[in-house]
């Protein structure tokens, strides 16, 4: 498709600019020449033009709408569509957020009553919403780490991850200042204790640790994780990424965590956007509390209101309060599924994800063969040996067959990993067609691979070179 | 309501393909004691009719205001039509991240094109798919800095927006990062000769706004000049992007980076967020940003395509020594941005101007009232600071009236006491700017 | 504003590849006294921004209802959002009649689907893709009557809605054919011995509706019967579509024809428009009734599709013969009822249960204040009639307090003096009926 | 595709009911057995799915937003999405009809000043915004004559129809009880004057006139036109459904016409639906207002209201007061364009369609060469003669193009008709190309004929069977 410069003619425009009901000053006399602009080379296009542009480009995307995207560690559950109409109330969208407590208090009663809805899901003292996303979840979390030992005047430069966790837990530790070390996994895929044991030091802020873990596994030695960590004075950090394994069924407060964020946009449902928006609240135990982002909700009943007055505080990392709009959806989700509901969505994940797995586990290699949470991970040795078919080929040609691919090559300890994550919303008729796919892929990756290494065949372009895309960077436009 | 498809049937179907007889089975990993009966104090779920009503009883409690007189880091704009049909477009908003390219041309071209348009407007080379909002941008430019320059200080300006400051703070303490604020002259620009005097060969960046926060245009060629015969950088913000349509921009002015906040292009205020952080930079340090790249290739028969690029810097691949923890972005709202600007086109030049005369007119009109003073005599943008005799009554006074008045100074600034920063964009009808006025008098 | 993208170059080259030096020799045809010079008395041209504040401010002259208590012809029923979201897809609503079936088969499968859901709920074997609205299916199906029957009474009850009955009015008048009406004994029902002595030979059709004006649900079947056995055929009516999710169908009872307004199924009250009118009818009426008709068929390979069929009825083949001069209809309003029955499925009679709860307590809570009494003894639906001291009072009270009152029956019936048509329907909570009582007493 | 009812399974929905907050009675006491159905057999899906089947479905499906859709006549083109948000504000879709007056001001105040601009616009007395779409227009229209007449004590049981109208003149003429006789159409497109002279006399009640006529053609001699008609004491009905070849240039009042019924969907930029909903208002000069259905708004400053005291009136043509919503949409787009904007628009859509003629005539018979107004209209003669490429063919292997075909096989006087009406929101560029591939087609009808009349080849769907579909009709999926 062209680009939307390649149909830029000058004289045509979309949005046009009402005429001034002021009087029009000359911009030179206000502002001086010096800080003019020279040009302003934007796309010239008529609105039937734009419109058909993102529209026609939109149809080359494929979303949860239009199909399965099983991508694993993601959760691309169903987005219901009444939470979108709620966040596009205009009492939600229209206030800015320099608006005095007065005009907010519907969205303070919201934001205070979700953290506290959070709170009572998760087992922890209190919630912040502030975070876009879950990295930057990780990365208050851990900042709260670091304060907390800060205030106690200890010097802990080590902070625990395990070889299975998410690229965003060591970048997060290392955005912190923190060394990190990696820790192993053992044979049935969860901490290997022993390891815990000897590198658990008092020189270790924390471990990092994600549970269900990124092989979708429980880790049953979460008590003795706990301990060992918390014996040397050490925090448990959990990942929530994945609480779509035990909404109602385990609390991480129970557990053990004294930190851990959350996926809004993952676990409550609420959309991608194609890369985001998210939101990453971040929940911490009593010990914590006073080192949460600034500003917090106070509640002097019956009005809510902001306050920066912790002196404890990390501070802020980013500006206003959070997604706000993202939360909103993620609110409506909570309060329209209440208790039953989220418990039935984390037992339906749970369910399918078992189901799918064994549905494959004879035509794909299951490296941990265990009872497994809201995901599994095949790996793609099978068929890598038997004739060459890599993952990536696996899974360009599930798009064939209509079907976003899993997550592929992660975690990093299953080599050719295929991560599939089918949530909850996800039918039987699904989940068996989908599963039919799979298995035709691997019977054809013996019978035709070239075939498998050929896919995708049914897109708007075929395999893109990547190698190509980053040894000649092509990342702005330039006029011909 | 609760959105699994299955019936009970299929519950029996798959647990006996799974060889379980009951789910609870399925989470016998989670150690007993720690297994919940129940999930204490939650609300009992809702019909979707309950659930709207509940909610816009909800959002009926905040007070719709009748008119917005504060920026300070959210702007009011007119939203086209358009922005909201593209942005609700299924295909994009259910989608994430676009890591299978062929399936995901639509966001990868639209974000391609974003990062184009915003290189543009902010007089760099290259752009990056979006952070999470100006102030977050703003910090990691400045990590970026330091981590690649092995300096340890920043300076910044005091006029830079309080709270990036405050996010600036927090993502340098983190890193052990120290920080030098350099503070403002009369007339509310950047005091050129105390920035002279806190370089040394320790800083990595110099970090600067324009229009700053009391919406003063600062001069930053100077400043680029003074950062790198130290040998540092130069991150420039901004305040409202569409000043960004008439006023030079930093890239422009010798800025190594241009950061701030998208929102203006085509988002809603709503409450703060989400927004998206604009990044844009020299093309020298494409391989330092971070956050997501959408970058042009070709497919096998050589047809041109889009893919996410560079991606070496991310964590996924380098995990602790990627170039930033970012992973989900603000496509999105960067999708919004890219219509708004595309929609707009060379008209943001026009709106920037309207946007200006807006301004002049509040500013005029309040400083006939009595004992109202300007504080700084630099030029302005769409925000400028008034001194007033009494800022909160004003402030209480339009509060009656359902407005939302100006950002009071004083808040961040000791020494700025009665002091309003305004605001007037297109949104302002001159009714509206006459009325308050009246009602301020 | 306007949306045509020509640039003045492409003006100027657009004239000279058709010949002509300006815009005007375009419109030469045009007698040269009948030229505009100007379009008088025009609004001048506004931007979008201005046009939103514009309608803005129009729409807000209206008073939103708090409360809505009348139906008599359209309801207040929930709408899950679903339905919106579908609806607003561009795809569909910016297609028009599916003529080209290739590229039209999500609307031509939709209307498909929808002719089904119709046929089943309304206890036919067939419907169309929709009539205007519930009046003019109902005028329209009594034409068809007496044109292929040859005979030019028609004989319609005086429980069917008073607007319906007069657009019939409208249309048998321009055929050339004649009504007689029918009344309704004590207890709300059709008079079935006035019916009886009204039929003979010349009688094409006998209508009435169920639930009728009244909410009262009527005895079909024997007078499908009257009817056939005189020669003529049975149009049944309904008021509020979800009716069918609990009531036999008429279809079901031997009617002939089936009409009605579909607003009910999802689509908005918009103050009365668009709607979209149900038409269904016996198999055997399949090549004479008016409107479109989605069909199912195959393609080359054999692969099912669907096309508009029957076309031959239509009038851009038979012209002054066709069986109606429907072209455009009501389609997006028929997706809409399609999806918004899907959605409900099974739960549509869970629904019409609530209706039945709903107005069982409205109805009993408002016989308990002083001087209400009940007019019509047959069941009903969610609609029901009750005399009270002082109709009129009584809706000036509930306006006063944004409550939109009940439907007053004597504008058409002057016998049923003080005598309010009440309706419920989910979208009336405990609270608000409560609220109700007590404002009325 | 799966319908819906192929995706239903027992215990799905995707609505769900509120729990009743009053007394739950027994259906059957209050209700009756015998009233009650037996069976409800509507589709059983989760939200995922519906949503799923649904925007898979529109994807199959062509609209303007995707591109090119010059389907003469038929006016598509682009529909601004301010005039869907305005249309969507909760005020305009929230008010019962029912509602009195006092609440709906705006509605009124909106209907009311609709009316007085179409009849500025149009050079009509008053205007009623009832009929639902343009055939209900013209029925509404016809009616009014037939009253007028009736009121008069004339008995005029004929109207005359021109060979190039469109097929719902006549159809509403007959719906009227008039016989329709046709009027032919001179060798330059018009009406053939003398045919007239010959037909009008005092047992016709007037004339149904299309100008400009499906041809594209603006009758030249329409004064003379008029002025036979009304010397008989006719009436001149005009189909105003091409008035988007005329705004600002001309005015029907002025021109003569005594009722006009307008096509907002078309000249008024609302959508059109998949079919529908339009809105038909009808224009009459100061000797039809009497006849005006009812109820007509009344303004009495400064409120509105509806009254239905019209004793002459032809009565209601359907329930309420019009497609509402869709009036919104044409008030807001005619008040967006001012009247600059409208003239513009015109004459946008003049020149396209003459840009278009000019272009294509080399390559398509044109059997009126003169100057069009707002559509131009081809014959395939030439195609069918040269190899069996017939103008349905054509019209398929556009579809591969990636447009819309045009109206094709009407007017019925042009034998193998093309119907073209680019409207003005077209740009050059789209036309170009346009025609580009009409050229490439007509080379293609030469040189393959075989590949065009296989045509389409890149649908979901190849060319489907119509014969079949009327032979067995099959209108109501059957559960198998
Ligand atoms: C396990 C895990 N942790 C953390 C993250 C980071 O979350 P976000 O993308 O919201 O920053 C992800 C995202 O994919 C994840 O899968
Ligand atoms: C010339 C002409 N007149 C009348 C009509 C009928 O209008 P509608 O489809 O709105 O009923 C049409 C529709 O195509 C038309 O083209």
């Amino acid at each position: 498709m062209e680009l939307i410069f390649e149909l830029s003619k000058p004289g045509r425009s979309t949005a046009d600019v009402s005429a001034s009901d002021v009087p029009v000053v000359n911009i030179e006399d206000v502002i001086g020449r010096q800080y003019l602009r020279d040009d302003l080379d934007l796309p010239e296009v008529a609105e039937i033009d734009l419109v058909r542009h993102y529209t026609n480009l939109s149809r080359r995307n494929f979303g949860v709408d239009l199909g399965f995207y099983p991508l694993g560690s993601c959760t691309m559950k169903y987005n219901p569509k009444i939470n979108e109409n709620v966040a596009a109330l205009p009492g939600f969208t229209g206030l800015h957020p320099n608006a005095s407590d007065e005009f907010a208090q519907g969205n303070l009663q919201l934001m205070y009553d979700m953290q506290k809805l959070l709170s009572s899901i998760f087992g922890m003292a209190e919630f912040t919403l502030q975070p876009a996303a879950g990295a930057h979840g990780e990365l208050t979390g851990v900042m709260m780490i670091k304060k907390y030992f800060e205030s106690k005047g200890q010097k802990r430069p080590i902070i625990l991850i395990p070889d299975t966790a998410h690229g965003t837990n060591p970048a997060s530790g290392a955005l912190c200042g923190f060394d990190t070390i990696t820790l192993r996994s053992n044979a049935e895929g969860g901490v290997d204790i022993e390891h815990l044991n000897s590198l658990m030091t008092e020189d270790v802020a924390g471990l990092m640790l994600t549970n269900p873990n990124t092989l979708g596994l429980f880790e049953r030695n979460i008590e003795q994780v706990a301990q060992i960590v918390h014996s040397k004075g050490g925090l448990l950090y959990g990942d929530g990424a994945n609480a779509n394994a035990f909404l109602g069924k385990t609390r991480p407060g129970d557990l053990g965590f004294d930190v851990i964020q959350l996926n809004l946009h993952k676990t409550f449902a609420t959309p991608h956007g194609g890369g985001g928006p998210g939101s990453g609240p971040v929940g911490v135990s009593e010990a914590l509390v006073n080192y949460l982002p600034v500003p917090r909700i106070v509640k002097n009943d019956p009005t809510y209101s902001w306050s920066a007055s912790f002196p404890d505080t990390i501070g802020r990392v980013r500006a206003f309060y959070g997604n706000f709009n993202v939360i909103v959806k993620a609110y409506t989700y909570i309060r329209s599924l209440g208790t039953e509901g989220l418990t039935r969505a984390t037992e339906m994940a749970v369910l399918n994800a078992n189901y799918i797995k064994e549905k494959l586990k004879p035509y794909y290699d299951l490296p941990y063969d265990r009872v497994c949470m809201h995901e599994c991970v095949f790996s793609g040795n099978r068929q890598v040996a038997q004739s060459g078919v890599h993952t990536s080929d696996i899974a360009k040609r599930l798009i064939d067959f209509g079907y976003h691919p899993p997550t592929i090559y992660f975690p990093l300890i299953v080599p050719e990993a295929i991560m599939i994550e089918p949530t909850e919303t996800e039918s039987k008729e699904t989940l068996d067609a989908f599963c039919d796919a799979m298995i035709a892929i691997a019977q054809e990756a013996k019978e035709n691979p070239q075939r498998v290494k050929d896919a995708p065949l049914s897109t708007p372009v075929s395999r893109l070179d990547e190698v190509l895309a980053a040894r000649k960077p092509d990342v702005c436009w330039k006029k011909p | 309501m609760d959105y699994c498809p299955h019936t009970s049937d299929d519950i029996a179907q798959m647990q006996e393909a799974i060889g379980v007889g009951s789910i609870e089975e399925l989470f016998a990993d989670i150690p007993q004691k720690f297994r919940l009966k129940q999930m204490p104090d939650m609300p009992a779920s809702l019909s979707e009719q309950e659930t709207l009503g509940l909610m816009q009883a909800m959002s009926r409690k905040n007070i719709m205001p009748r008119v917005t007189l504060t920026g300070a880091g959210a702007y009011a704009h007119f939203i086209p039509a358009v922005v909201g049909h593209i942005v609700g477009r299924a295909e994009f908003y259910t989608a994430y991240t676009p890591y299978q390219a062929e399936i995901s041309q639509g966001v990868l071209q639209a974000i391609y094109e974003y990062q184009t348009m915003i290189a543009h407007l902010t007089g760099t080379e290259i752009a990056n798919a979006s952070m999470y909002d100006g102030a977050s941008a703003m910090a990691e430019a400045a990590v970026l800095c330091a981590k690649t320059s092995n300096r340890s200080r920043i300076v910044v300006a005091r006029s830079v927006h309080p709270q990036y400051r405050q996010v600036l703070q927090t993502y340098c303490w983190a890193n052990g990062y120290t920080i030098s604020e350099i503070p403002y002259v009369a007339n509310g620009q950047l005091d050129v000769a105390a920035m002279q005097r806190a370089l040394d060969d320790s800083v990595a960046a110099i970090v600067v706004q324009s229009p700053n926060f009391f919406g003063c245009i600062e001069d930053i060629a100077p400043m680029a000049d003074a950062a790198h015969a130290c040998g540092a950088l130069l991150i420039a913000g901004f305040t409202d992007g569409t000043s960004l349509g008439i006023l030079k921009p930093a890239g422009a002015c010798g800025a190594d980076f241009v950061v701030g906040e998208g929102q203006s292009f085509g988002n809603p205020l709503n409450y703060g967020g989400p927004y998206l952080g604009v990044f844009a930079a020299r093309e020298k340090f494409l391989r330092r940003i971070p956050g997501r790249l959408a970058g042009a290739t070709v497919d096998k028969n050589g047809k041109r395509g889009f893919v996410l690029t560079l991606q070496t810097r991310e964590q996924h691949i380098r995990r602790e020594k990627a170039t930033s923890n970012i992973c989900s972005n603000e496509a999105l709202c960067a999708l919004a941005a890219g219509v708004y600007l595309a929609a707009l086109g060379k008209n943001l030049g026009k709106l920037a101007a309207l946007n200006i005369y807006k301004t002049q007119y509040l500013k005029n009109k309040l400083l006939q009232l009595e004992g109202w003073k300007e504080v700084f005599s630099a030029p302005v943008y769409n925000e400028f600071a008034l001194r007033c005799p009494n800022a909160r009554a004003v402030n209480a006074k339009l509060r009656a009236e359902g407005i939302i008045g100006a950002y009071d100074l004083q808040k961040d600034y000791p020494e700025l006491d009665n002091t309003l920063l305004f605001c007037a964009t297109e949104m302002l009808s001159k009714d509206d700017m006459d009325r308050v006025v009246e009602i301020i008098k």
